[in-house]
């Protein structure tokens, strides 16, 4: 069993890089580095109860802690970008370039 | 057997809706996808025996994250669709090729690692009396310091995210004096008429009359104007379904006049900044 | 007495001097530095003569320890070959400032000396020369090898800046070439400085402890690459050589003439030091290599200097014809032939400054490098065409002036050993003789053309210049044996430690001579 | 055969001063060339009395040789270490070395006294002494010097002199580029000199003359000694303008006449002959460079025998026959020891008579307001009685009239070439006859027949100091021949210096032989023909358009024409591309590299673009390779 959740884990991790590439509405592009995240905790709690050690899920616990940090100052930099672009298109902020 | 049955069911069900999230139009159904993903992942948690961590992936991940998701996405604009037409050159094709190469990679990777039986957490959580308290065990020993940070991390983040959502005040707190003043130098002197006052119905979607009798645009949401005249929503009644198209043409218009700041309902405050700030 | 040092320091003061004079003090500037400069050549003087041509090898020597850690040490002193390198630079820099008196100056009213405020800061410039005296003077004084290599890159430096702000049109192109040329030889021979001291595994960088000390013939080719194309560039050898005439034409002449009489010597002294002693077998070993590209060089520079339209590059081009001799000289090995090559450094830093100096003349006059400009002048200006024949006749090697001397001596001492390049080399005489006598033709001969009715002839200040120039191409050209006594020894210790064995590989009638002397 | 004497170290005496001869008119040279405008009034006055002091010198010295027995006449004097372990600067002082001395110097003031008239309305005459001065004193140097490398040093001395004095007019282009023509062909022969004396050097370790004795021939294969008999013999070409080096002799005719008399008849193409005479011991250890030596003579002759025929300028005519008769000497010198005395001493009758007429030549320009186009002269002996009378002597001694001193030496050379080659004896007799034609073809056209002079020109004789020393000259063409000559004096009076052949032929006063009688035969025919083309007939005033021969003669014999195809357009064509491979190919190269990198670094650039996604694209893919490298590190 463990092999398939370790499949869909990947897969789902695989879907979300997909997703990042590809769309370009900054929040979308968030959500999909969430589902990235959450397919890593999939993959930790699978090893966890391989190994028959709780450390798996341990690293989860601090997994999500840290994305939740993370979703708060991603959020807050997308507002502040939209209420001094209008956009919240990811391609829109393309100054910093050759 | 009871296992593999909801593994199946559960991961078909959260590949579509990974799927869903990456390739929906709308912003919103991502959102609603993401959280059909995450509620699946907390019932596998809890299959591979991890209770607790279901728990706080339902409570936590889903219930508060997700929803600030959904909140920001209020603020952004929730109507904002964006077209799925590439603008990038090759971005497309490369990343789809990135992306199954990558997949075939693990895929590959796991593969030919043999894993024996899985040795389950079983006996460890007995020993502690529950995942739980085997969990705060570790936790409140080995990673005592881990946990600390993370608290430390928590507070920063949220200080973080207040201080970048802050907008300074660059001007003083508009007084009683500057609003009255405000009000009489603006297009609008009378308060905006309330949704029912010369209402002709105490709906919400019904737009206010103004004292010329022509339509007040801004007294109806436009987002949920749009909603009703494209699923047909409107009411039965012809010229009421009349005024609520007027009303949402004339906001357009006035939209694409004045450019983008009209959408907003005008609060004063605003409307005494603006005026300084000519 | 520790003259090396001093005659190192004395100028550095000189140029802080000339920098902290007040601002818009032009002609102060060039007279301070003009008695500084007079200064370290009266020092030079003192300490040459009591320089014992046949006492131990190093002479004036000074080793402090400048960083314990590696092994490096503030290693100075001189033999014959490096005195009489030093004494060059003395006497030119004097000569070359009293030269470039105007050259800073904005397009002023040709020989007066009351010129108006000068385009650019002449502080800078004398300043400049007289840091750039100091490091000559370190580059040859130096017996540690990283001492040795830090002079050979610091030189660079005042005198990008004196062909990038103070050089004709093209001077930036012409700097920045220079300097990268100059950089990317010198990079090869940090390495092999770096790598012999690793090898040699003795702790320390001096000279005389490392002479012979690499024997594996592979790493000896190795080292000697390094430093061989680092001195290649310097002394432009035939494939490097083509920074020299761009950097020559854009540089105003008084740094033209410490470029081509002085900075590139650094390059041959390097070979007949650093490479021959160090690493004797590679030596031998691509001996004939350089040969080849030295006889090359003879003829490719005077052909390609037969075709040049502007003077200033006409001479560098020449030079490049001259330090093929050297080189050849230098990779003969036999004493006729190094002593000739030593020798042929010092008579060319003299012709070919004198050359350069009175080009620079006839440029402040006219205003333009180009031959074709000139017709002539022998008629407006005697003696400044007289100067130009003589500096150009020692410049073909008319025998009576002092090239005649070295070049008779280096082709002899290459007949020695290698009959066929030496013939090659001397057909570089008539190559020499075609390409002066047209230039001095196309310029000063013919009918006066218009633009140069209005010449002034030699003022005060430029028969200075061209005075002691002239007297001593002609002293070395009729009586050079007290250079050559000086220059003799110095060549023979070089050769015994390069492991040449048959030094004058002449027939039994040398023997015979020579028992007779 | 008896081979040259030892050399013994002098001091003391005349010859103990005898470097003063050089030095005198060095030490004159560089005071009026120093001087500048303040010794322009007593300049030239002190160029001659150098000169002449240097005669003195050369007198005395000659007597105090005289005095010694033969065996001890080779004294050599020590003057100081030119270059320490290979060569120190000396004087030798031998018949060979005075002979010559005495005819530079002697003839030498003479020029210096005409030129005080001819050059008397040049503003710089001051300078044209310096010049004069200098060359005497390199000639004195290169004569006298006791090793290869002193001559060398006056060698080339002798070449800038040269240069210096054909250029002298310098605002006439024509006269810069005879200048430069001059030296870069002297440099041609300096080349081959200069290889001759490395290979001396390498072979016997010495340059000095004292150790390059008879016993030469031992120490050396025979392999050598032919080559550096033939590397000298081409300095010598170089100098004498023989046959391939000879271009530039006729365009030296640029510069004024005493110098054209001093320097391109007299003195300075004799060194050529010196120098095969002087290293003797080589050529008679090489008899194949012996041979070439002849036949280059032989060669030379005719040609510049052809070339008199055609010139119409005087000047280019005698010097077309100064190129013959060199011809003759070169013949003279390459006949080994037997030769030596005839060749030195037509040298020296030479030097008297074709300078006599050289002045002759310029004193008849100096009066036709400097026509040199003989077609415009005509009828100027009863004009210009005493330089006719010179030149008329003059002329006769070069042809061999018999009793002159041309005769004598001519003969002489004649004689021993027919003893020796009879091929290139009959030769030199061809060569003799036709010197006889064009030799009274010059008299005729400007002293007799009739009047073709320019409207402007009023001939008149030339003043005293012009005249004199003309006259002094001409007596000399007259008796020096035959005192030289006859009974063997100037032989024995050489001996010492060159050796002795192995039987000496007793000269007579007028010879008999077959060779002497067939010479004066073609000699006066050549005198009648002339007459009858020149003397009798109307001599048209522009030049008639020649046959294929006399055009082939105007042409000098395409000697320019051959040199302009061989060696200047391949020459110009191999400059420019050089210039161009040069621009092109290296500094092409360098500015490529250059070019390169900084386009590379420009197309890398790009790579910046700006998008968030682009780059997570790529982080990505770095992603999947650091994942396939661990599995590949994992299983390996």
């Amino acid at each position: 069993m463990t092999t398939h959740y370790l499949v869909l884990s990947a897969l789902l991790f695989a879907i979300g890089a997909v997703g990042v590439l590809l769309r370009r509405n900054a929040i979308v592009v968030f959500m999909c580095v969430e589902l990235m995240l959450n397919a890593c905790n999939l993959a930790f709690v699978t090893f966890a109860r391989q190994h028959g050690n709780l450390d798996g899920q341990l690293i989860a616990f601090f997994v999500m802690v840290v994305a939740a940090a993370e979703v708060v100052i991603g959020l807050a930099i997308i507002v502040m970008i939209f209420r001094t672009r209008r956009s919240a298109s990811v391609d829109d902020a393309n100054l910093l370039k050759y | 057997m009871g296992e593999t049955i909801t593994f199946w069911v559960l991961a078909v069900v959260s590949v579509a809706a990974a799927l869903g999230l990456v390739f929906s139009r709308k912003a919103v159904y991502s959102a609603l996808m993401l959280g059909v993903v995450m509620l699946s992942l907390a019932v596998l948690y809890a299959v591979q025996d991890a209770p607790f961590l279901a728990a706080v992936q339902i409570i936590v991940y889903t219930g508060a994250v997700m929803m600030l998701f959904l909140f920001v996405l209020m603020l952004v604009g929730v109507d904002s669709s964006d077209s799925l037409v590439e603008t990038i050159r090759g971005q497309r094709f490369w990343a789809i090729v990135a992306g199954l190469g990558f997949a075939a990679l693990l895929a590959l990777a796991i593969g030919n690692v043999v894993f024996t039986p899985a040795v389950g957490v079983g006996q460890v959580t007995q020993a502690k009396g529950g995942n739980i308290p085997a969990l705060a065990e570790m936790i409140f020993t080995r990673h005592v310091f881990a946990f600390e940070v993370t608290s430390a991390l928590l507070i920063t983040a949220a200080l973080g995210a207040m201080v970048l959502a802050h907008r300074e005040r660059v001007r003083p707190k508009a007084t009683q004096r500057d609003l009255a003043r405000a009000r009489f130098s603006g297009p609008q002197p009378s308060p905006l008429p309330g949704p029912g006052t010369y209402a002709l119905h105490n709906a919400i979607d019904m737009p206010a009359l103004l004292p010329d009798g022509s339509v007040s645009a801004k007294s109806i949401n436009r987002v949920l104007a749009r909603h009703e005249l494209e699923d047909d929503f409107t009411p039965t009644d012809p010229e009421k379904a009349a005024m609520i198209r007027e009303a949402l043409a004339k906001g357009e218009a006035e939209e694409r006049e004045h450019g983008v700041e009209a959408e907003q309902p005008i609060q004063a405050k605003d409307a005494v900044i603006k005026e300084d700030g000519q | 007495m520790p003259w090396l040092s001093i005659l190192m320091a004395v100028p550095v003061l000189g140029a802080v001097g000339v920098a902290c004079l007040p601002k818009g003090s032009h002609k102060p500037a060039k007279q301070l530095a003009l008695l500084v400069s007079l200064v370290v050549l009266g020092l030079t003087v003192a300490m040459a003569v009591q320089f014992s041509p046949n006492g131990q090898r190093f002479q004036f020597t000074e080793t402090h320890s400048w960083i314990p850690a590696f092994g490096v040490n503030y290693g100075l002193g001189v033999d014959g070959i490096a005195l009489v390198l030093i004494a060059l630079s003395a006497v030119l820099v004097p000569i070359v400032i009293l030269a470039s008196w105007h050259d800073t100056d904005g397009p002023a009213p040709d020989g007066r000396d009351d010129a108006p405020a000068p385009k650019r800061s002449a502080k800078t410039y004398f300043a400049l020369l007289l840091v750039l005296e100091a490091m000559m003077i370190g580059v040859f004084a130096a017996t540690d090898i990283f001492l040795f290599y830090v002079f050979f890159e610091a030189m660079l430096i005042p005198m990008y800046f004196m062909i990038g702000s103070y050089g004709g049109v093209q001077r930036s192109y012409a700097a920045v070439k220079f300097l990268l040329y100059s950089l990317f030889g010198g990079l090869l021979m940090l390495v092999a400085v770096i790598a012999l001291y690793v090898v040699a595994e003795k702790n320390t960088f001096m000279f005389p402890e490392l002479i012979g000390v690499v024997q594996d013939p592979t790493t000896q080719k190795w080292l000697f690459a390094g430093f061989f194309i680092a001195f290649a560039v310097k002394a432009p050898l035939w494939p490097f050589h083509t920074w020299l005439p761009d950097a020559a034409a854009q540089a105003p002449a008084g740094a033209a003439v410490l470029l081509v009489g002085v900075l590139d010597k650094v390059g041959t002294y390097g070979m007949l030091r650093f490479c021959l002693e160090l690493f004797p077998d590679a030596s031998k070993f691509f001996t004939p290599l350089v040969i080849v590209l030295s006889v090359v060089g003879i003829i490719y520079g005077a052909i390609v200097a037969i075709g040049q339209t502007d003077m200033k590059r006409l001479i560098a081009y020449t030079s490049i014809s001259h330090f093929g001799f050297i080189a050849l000289g230098v990779f003969a090995m036999t004493q006729n032939a190094q002593a000739g090559a030593t020798l042929y450094m010092v008579n060319h830093g003299f012709s070919t400054g004198a050359l350069f100096l009175i080009a620079g003349f006839l440029i402040h006059r006219r205003g333009s490098a180009q031959i074709a400009d000139y017709g002539g002048v022998q008629k407006v200006a005697p003696l400044l065409a007289g100067a130009f024949l003589i500096a150009g006749l020692s410049g073909l090697a008319l025998p009576g002036l002092s090239s005649f001397v070295s070049e008779f001596m280096v082709l002899i001492g290459t007949y020695e050993r290698y009959a066929v390049p030496a013939i090659i080399g001397a057909l570089g005489v008539i190559l020499a003789a075609i390409y002066i006598l047209w230039m001095y033709q196309r310029m000063m001969n013919g009918p006066t053309a218009d633009s140069v009715k209005g010449f002034t002839d030699l003022n005060g200040r430029e028969k200075w210049v061209v005075a002691p120039l002239i007297a001593a191409i002609i002293a070395l050209g009729f009586f050079p044996k007290p250079v050559l006594d000086v220059i003799n020894p110095a060549v023979d210790k070089t050769l015994d430690s390069a492991q040449v064995l048959d030094k004058q590989p002449a027939s039994t009638a040398a023997e015979k001579k020579g028992a007779g002397q | 055969m008896e081979s040259p004497v030892e050399i013994v170290q002098h001091t003391g005496g005349a010859i103990g001063y005898s470097w003063l001869m050089i030095a005198l008119p060095l030490l004159g040279a560089a005071i009026l060339l120093l001087g500048g405008r303040r010794t322009d009034r007593w300049g030239h006055l002190l160029g001659v009395a150098m000169s002449l002091g240097a005669f003195a010198v050369a007198v005395a010295s000659f007597v105090q040789l005289l005095a010694l027995n033969p065996g001890e006449r080779r004294r050599g004097i020590e003057l100081f270490e030119f270059i320490p372990g290979m060569a120190d600067l000396g004087v030798l002082i031998d018949p060979l070395s005075i002979s010559f001395a005495l005819l530079i110097t002697g003839v030498g003031s003479l020029i210096h006294i005409y030129s005080i008239g001819y050059m008397s309305h040049d503003h710089d005459r001051r300078r044209f002494f310096a010049y004069l001065n200098l060359f005497v004193a390199a000639m004195l140097l290169l004569v006298l010097s006791d090793n290869y490398l002193g001559l060398f040093v006056g060698w080339e001395g002798v070449g800038l002199a040269s240069y210096l004095l054909i250029g002298f007019w310098q605002f006439k282009p024509s006269a810069a580029t005879a200048a430069k023509k001059a030296f870069v062909i002297n440099r041609v022969g300096d080349f081959g000199l200069l290889i001759g004396i490395f290979t001396i050097w390498t072979t016997f370790g010495s340059l000095a003359f004292r150790d390059l004795g008879a016993d030469v021939a031992t120490q050396a294969s025979e392999g050598t000694l032919t080559a550096i008999g033939l590397l000298l013999l081409v300095g010598a070409c170089g100098k004498s303008a023989q046959l391939p080096l000879q271009a530039w002799l006729l365009d030296a005719m640029e510069g004024p006449t005493p110098v054209s008399a001093l320097i391109h008849a007299a003195t300075m193409v004799t060194a050529g002959v010196y120098l095969v005479v002087r290293s003797g011991a080589f050529f008679e250890a090489a008899p194949t460079a012996q041979l070439v030596v002849t036949i280059v003579g032989v060669a030379t002759l005719l040609a510049g025998a052809i070339i008199g025929c055609a010139k119409d300028d005087i000047k280019k005519g005698l010097a077309g026959s100064t190129m013959s008769q060199i011809g003759y000497m070169m013949l003279g010198a390459g006949l080994g020891p037997a030769g030596y005395a005839f060749a030195i001493g037509h040298l020296i009758t030479h030097g008297f008579f074709k300078a006599n007429m050289f002045l002759g030549a310029g004193s008849v320009m100096h009066a036709m307001n400097d026509e040199v186009d003989m077609r415009r002269y005509g009828a100027l002996f009863p004009v210009m009685k005493v330089t006719a009378v010179t030149f008329v002597i003059g002329y006769l001694a070069i042809i061999g009239f018999p009793l002159l001193s041309g005769y004598y030496t001519k003969e002489g050379i004649i004689e021993t070439a027919m003893h020796h080659n009879p091929v290139l004896g009959w030769l030199a007799v061809l060569g003799a006859g036709l010197t006889g034609f064009y030799m009274s073809r010059m008299v005729f056209m400007t002293f007799f027949g009739k009047k073709r002079w320019a409207d402007d020109a009023h001939p008149h004789e030339s003043p005293a100091v012009m005249t004199v020393p003309l006259i002094i000259l001409s007596i000399g063409s007259i008796g020096l021949g035959a005192f030289l000559v006859l009974g063997n004096r100037f032989a024995t009076f050489l001996a010492p210096a060159v050796g002795t052949p192995a039987e000496m032929p007793e000269p007579h006063v007028f010879g008999v032989g077959p060779a002497a009688l067939a010479t004066l035969a073609l000699v006066a025919a050549g005198a009648a023909f002339a007459w009858m083309r020149y003397g009798a007939a109307e001599v048209p005033v522009t030049a008639p358009r020649g046959s294929f021969l006399t055009t082939f003669a105007r042409r000098d014999l395409y000697g320019d024409a051959l040199n302009e195809s061989l060696f200047m357009r391949p020459g110009q064509w191999l400059t420019r591309l050089s210039v161009f491979f040069d621009n092109r190919g290296i500094d092409g190269l360098v500015n490529g590299l250059a070019a390169g990198i900084g386009g590379t670094s420009g197309r890398l650039r790009r790579v910046q673009t700006g998008y968030v996604r682009s780059y997570a694209l790529s982080i990505f893919f770095g992603a999947a390779v650091v994942v396939g490298a661990l599995l590949y590190v994992g299983n390996m």
